[in-house]
């Protein structure tokens, strides 16, 4: 069942702690990345295939509860098979 | 992407370039007063400095002229145990045994509004660093919090991202959380107060102070990179309403890293266990600003600042902004040139990185390049020190004499058991008075093993010493709405309370802290509340005997035109030479006596039953004595030291009511409780015995065969003692009210807060 | 007997877990991240805290530290190895126990004094206990809730390495009521509560008998120093 | 400059719990979502543009430290415009 994905990102100006500390150890390890950031991948499942409708309230609940204006980006809210 | 750089130079040939003092918060006679310092208009670094510092966040300026009494009434037997007083990042007290303490409590207010989780998170974040910066190990953390009312939806998610914020910082920096105040009233929705205090320790000869004064020694900026977190979060933040319309672009809020400070933390530890360190300051509001500006003032020094030395996170920064940014994690300290290796090696072990800025120098003047072009050449001390100073206007409200007149008088009281019985429920589980474990359950208070008391005891104890047992005891405390009714009051009423609190868990009172979260000071009511406030402090501090040691000023807690209740939020601290006779806050034994010092007056005014059953907010807040506080500590402390108390337990908000049902639920020992002899005693009716809140009242059970010494020992003292009830079974029963089975009450007391926020 | 305790960058409870070492009767032996030496230790114990902040994966950056790579080694030699909460999680991290360690279920941070049954005594930390006992150590933690796979669950309960169970509540919806587990050969033993933290009286859990008094954690300690003397 | 991204999924299998109390407020609040899950999405930033032996780095680093297999699923790992 396609599902509908919602990609939320620390907004690049702010610190990612989380990004640093991976980036550090994946130096640390031999690879050659600038800078890691982490953020959320989160999976909408629906018993139905997601309509238009879903995907705009999908796009309205990323914007207002699954990511924090203040400090966080919505990247991508796309429907995946 | 090419930068224009306005340099001294540049200052000087456009004299009359328009500039956005204006925007950056500043006065037209501050800009006017800058340019009379310079000679010149400032370059745009300068006037971004100077903005910040000259903020009312960094400069106090509104507050000086009334702080400057925390200094003066004070006899030289209370400077006896200072070390540092106020105006170092925090103050630090000789507590005995070669041992010293520093504390202090900071706001975070506005941020925690705006990103409740990592508003809270940095404000820990910040109180840490500065008790870091004194050359001590940080051991404990606390939180004042204040939230709008429970009902209103957006109290949940402030919070639950405060709290969240808190647990996580601290938790993950391994300072057990020692107790705090948490508070909901209406007042506070768009201004909840977060107020978050540290408490170090150290040896005396570690002691470090934020100074630069040896010519050569090397500018280190070390720990987290910086970034564009919180630029203009000062002045826009901190010291303006929200409606002022700051530069938004870069993000307001600052993100905090508490790894990164575990590590800065231990790293610092070992650099001055290593001796390198001439002086050091944390980078908190107003960031590089404020390090280099303060380092060099302390020291009627100078410096010589490369700013392209600054390590970033983004290369897009402008001057100004690497200035202003208030990053995380990071400390600037000052490096003879012979220990710079020693230093390096300390800081690579810790993976902490580090760049040289510049160097001090002997001319009291600071001088910051951006390559080889000079932005900043300015007097450190007109910055840091010599900002503006305000006698901004005060005026008594005149709608306080009519609050005063409206007491409780008139207030309906219970006439039947029965009615008392629900009002003594309504009051235990209102969200106030009800547990806050659901909030203190997600704080480590174990971490670091020595932890001697902390919630739901009157105060938070800590062991510093793990051979000879001495220790420390910390309580918070402030009442807005004894404020509100009576500023000066009200001070020395949470002064007297957290006084209390220390007292009551067996330790002896030796200094105060204080964080002043007030309204708008271009207010003038809120000015005479802040003076009346201050006032009160700084005498309740005198007749107590017991110095300020350091605080902080949280004005601008309004909305539109309604400000917060003043609330002065006071810190004591005690200290008690062995930690294993702390006196628990509830009883542990079946069969003690249960006895009430103090005298019970109706004073109702102001009180928890007001507020909960009549929702009444009026009249006068109960009187405070501070000499009867002074002898019932030390009846306290004679009291401990014999070993005759089981348990002490402060009467604050709640009354007897209160006490009684917290001393209960403490280890789940029950109580009879008879009320008769204290109502005729004080000639008060069965509302007063239980639900007034006057002051200077400990609860205490004592062992049958310590009884006699017990009594003999308050009565030679003169404090009023009532043998009100004894320790039994697993009910608590007031006779003639109600008889209720603990369990019952606890789940309701533990419920409120969960069924609210959970 | 040298008991090594770990301290990676954001380790929190090592002066805590040699405090506890020492009032067992062994000395504690303090050892760096960043070094592979183990200094002659005859045990090791993985603090509790934050380790690299508990970023990615609560021990996931920890596992690959240095000191790690010696330990594996040595654990799987028979070393007797304590994992306390973030040391649980890098026990877990590194595979020398099974299955993986989640956000609580109810989303929050708890601390705790948490009542578990000790359901195994053939371990090298757990042989001062008694089969069956209900003991209280304090418990905090943010991510504690214990997952498998229905493989795993079932083979760690048919092998009987489940050591610690939670009794009373479960504080963080850990499957089966999992607080702690043992490998086969019982040397290697991790738990998300911190039996560190009641060693000593006056600073453990509140007890029946007087507050803060509990110091159900000390056996830990002398059930390794015995098992080392006996080995 | 494109960069790799690397998403991470806990197994279907197991129990999320933060997906699962994100899941009940979206329902409380309307959305006719059937389940949530909720992953990471990790950004690895490169100085130049990541080649064939940055992805096959950043797949192995994929499988054996940004994610757990015993908790985890490794997604995806592409690189990104
Ligand atoms: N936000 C908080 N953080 C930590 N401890 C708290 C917090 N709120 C309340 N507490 C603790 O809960 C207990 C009860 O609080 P309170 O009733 O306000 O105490 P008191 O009336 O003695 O000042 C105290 O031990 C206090 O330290
Ligand atoms: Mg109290």
């Amino acid at each position: 069942m396609p599902k509908i994905i919602v990609e939320v990102m620390p907004k690049a100006d702010l610190l990612d702690p989380q990004g640093k500390a991976v980036g550090n150890s994946l130096k640390r390890a031999g690879h050659n990345v600038s800078t890691v950031r982490i953020g959320k991948r989160i999976e909408l499942h629906f018993d139905h295939t997601p309509t238009e409708a879903d995907l705009e309230a999908a796009k309205k609940a990323a914007a207002d509860f699954l990511s924090n204006g203040v400090i966080e980006d919505v990247v991508a809210v796309t429907v995946e098979a | 992407m090419s930068i224009t750089i306005d340099t001294t130079k540049e200052a000087k040939a456009t004299p009359d370039k328009h500039q956005p003092w204006k925007e950056l918060g500043l006065k037209e006679d501050e800009y006017l007063e800058i340019k009379s310092i310079l000679g010149r208009r400032p370059t745009s670094g300068e006037l971004a400095m100077y903005s910040v510092m000259w903020s009312e966040h960094c400069s106090y300026k509104s507050s000086k002229i009334y702080l400057r009494q925390f200094g003066e009434k004070v006899t030289d037997e209370m400077k006896k145990h200072l070390m540092v007083g106020m105006g170092e990042n925090a103050g630090v007290v000789d507590i005995g045994e070669g041992w010293a303490v520093t504390f202090k409590v900071e706001s975070h207010n506005h941020p925690s509004y705006i990103e409740p989780f990592q508003g809270a998170a940095t404000g820990v974040g910040g109180i840490v660093r500065d008790i870091l910066s004194m050359g001590a190990r940080p051991i404990a953390v606390m939180d004042q919090l204040r939230f709008g009312d429970v009902s209103n939806p957006d109290t949940r998610r402030v919070v639950d991202g405060v709290v969240a914020g808190i647990s996580f910082y601290g938790n993950c920096l391994g300072l057990p959380n020692i107790g705090g105040e948490t508070v909901f009233d209406k007042v506070y929705q768009g201004n909840p107060l977060v107020n978050a205090l540290s408490i170090g320790a150290l040896r005396h000869e570690d002691l470090h102070l934020a100074s630069a004064n040896n010519p050569g020694d090397q500018v280190i900026l070390f720990g987290a990179r910086t970034g564009a977190d919180g630029i203009g979060g000062v002045s826009v933040l901190a010291s303006e309403t929200f409606d002022s319309t700051g530069p938004a672009k870069r993000p307001a809020v600052q993100v905090g890293d508490p790894f990164a400070e575990k590590v800065l933390i231990e790293c610092c530890l070992e650099l001055y266990a290593a001796k390198v360190v001439a002086g050091i300051q944390d980078l908190g509001g107003a960031g590089l600003s404020c390090a280099t500006s303060e380092l060099a003032s302390n020291g009627n020094a100078g410096m010589r600042i490369q700013l392209k030395n600054v390590l970033l996170r983004d290369d897009s920064l402008t001057p100004e902004e690497i200035l202003m940014s208030e990053s995380q994690e990071r400390m600037m300290a000052v490096v003879p040139k012979k220990d710079l290796a020693a230093f390096e090696a300390i800081v690579n072990k810790w993976e902490v990185e580090y760049s040289v800025l510049g160097e001090v120098i002997k001319e009291p003047r600071l001088y910051i390049n951006w390559g080889d072009e000079e932005i900043v050449n300015v007097p450190p001390r007109s910055v840091a020190h010599d900002g503006p100073v305000y006698e901004r206007p005060v005026k008594k409200p005149t709608w306080i004499t009519a609050l005063n007149k409206d007491t409780t008088a008139n207030l309906k009281r219970a006439e039947t058991a029965d009615e008392l019985a629900t009002q003594f429920v309504e009051i235990v589980t209102s969200p106030n008075q009800a547990s806050k474990s659901w909030i203190t359950d997600q704080y480590d208070h174990y971490v670091g093993g020595n932890t001697a008391l902390a919630m739901p005891d009157d105060s938070g104890m800590v062991r510093i010493d793990e051979k000879s047992g001495l220790g420390v005891a910390l309580a918070t405390d402030a009442n807005g709405r004894y404020g509100y009714l009576n500023p000066y009051e009200g001070a020395k009423l949470a002064l007297a309370e957290a006084y209390r609190n220390v007292a009551a868990s067996g330790a002896k009172p030796l200094a105060v802290t204080n964080c002043l979260n007030f309204g708008s000071p271009e207010n003038p009511e809120v000015m005479w509340q802040f003076k009346e406030a201050t006032a009160g402090l700084a005498d309740g501090c005198l007749e107590l005997g017991i110095p300020v040691t350091g605080g902080n000023v949280s004005f601008y807690n309004q909305t539109g035109d309604v400000a917060i209740h003043p609330t002065p939020v006071v810190g004591v601290l005690g200290v008690i030479d062995n930690v294993a006779r702390r006196i628990p806050s509830g009883w542990q034994d079946q069969g003690h006596n249960i006895y009430l010092l103090g005298e019970t007056k109706d004073e109702m005014d102001g009180s928890v039953w007001a507020g909960v059953i009549h929702d009444h907010l009026g009249g006068l807040p109960p009187v405070v004595d501070l000499a009867k506080e002074k002898a019932l500590a030390e009846a306290l402390n004679a009291a401990s030291e014999q070993g005759l108390l089981a348990s002490a337990h402060d009467l604050s908000e709640g009354g007897l009511a209160q006490a009684v049902l917290e001393s209960c639920l403490r280890f789940g020992v029950g109580a009879r409780i008879f009320l008769n002899e204290l109502k005729a005693d004080y000639a008060i009716d069965d509302t007063a015995a239980l639900f007034s809140e006057s002051t200077a009242r400990v609860l205490v059970s004592v062992g049958r065969e310590d009884d006699v010494k017990f009594v003999g020992l308050c009565e030679a003292r003169g404090i009023p003692v009532h043998r009100i009830g004894v320790t039994d079974g697993t009910n608590l029963e007031i006779q003639g009210i109600a008889n209720w089975e603990l369990e019952n009450l606890a789940n309701a007391h533990a419920n409120t807060l969960p069924e609210l926020f959970a | 007997m040298k008991i090594g305790v770990v301290t990676f960058p954001g380790t929190l409870d090592d002066r805590d877990a040699a405090r506890a070492v020492r009032l067992a009767g062994g000395e504690a032996v303090s050892l760096w991240h960043a070094d592979t030496n183990l200094h002659d230790v005859d045990a090791v114990v993985l603090p509790g805290g934050f380790s690299y902040g508990d970023y990615l994966r609560c021990g996931a950056i920890a596992a690959q530290a240095p000191v790690m790579q010696t330990i594996i080694e040595k654990a799987n030699e028979g070393l007797p190895v304590l994992g306390i909460c973030n040391g649980f999680q890098v026990l877990v991290e590194s595979h020398l126990l099974p299955g993986g360690l989640i956000r609580n279920e109810h989303q929050h941070f708890i601390c705790r004094d948490q009542k578990l049954i000790v359901e195994n005594v053939d371990t090298a930390w757990t042989n001062q206990f008694t089969l069956g006992e209900e003991i209280t150590i304090p418990l905090k933690n943010g991510e504690g809730g214990y997952i498998a796979d229905g493989e795993t669950l079932k083979r760690l309960e048919g092998e009987g390495l489940i050591t610690f169970r939670y009794s009373e509540v479960n504080p963080n919806g850990s499957m089966n009521n999992i607080a702690g587990l043992r490998n086969a050969r019982g040397n290697v033993v991790g738990l998300m509560p911190h039996p560190e933290h009641a060693v000593e009286p006056g600073f453990g859990p509140d007890t029946k008998v007087a507050m803060r008094s509990g110091v159900d954690g000390l056996k830990f300690f002398t059930s390794v120093l015995k098992s080392l003397v006996e080995a």
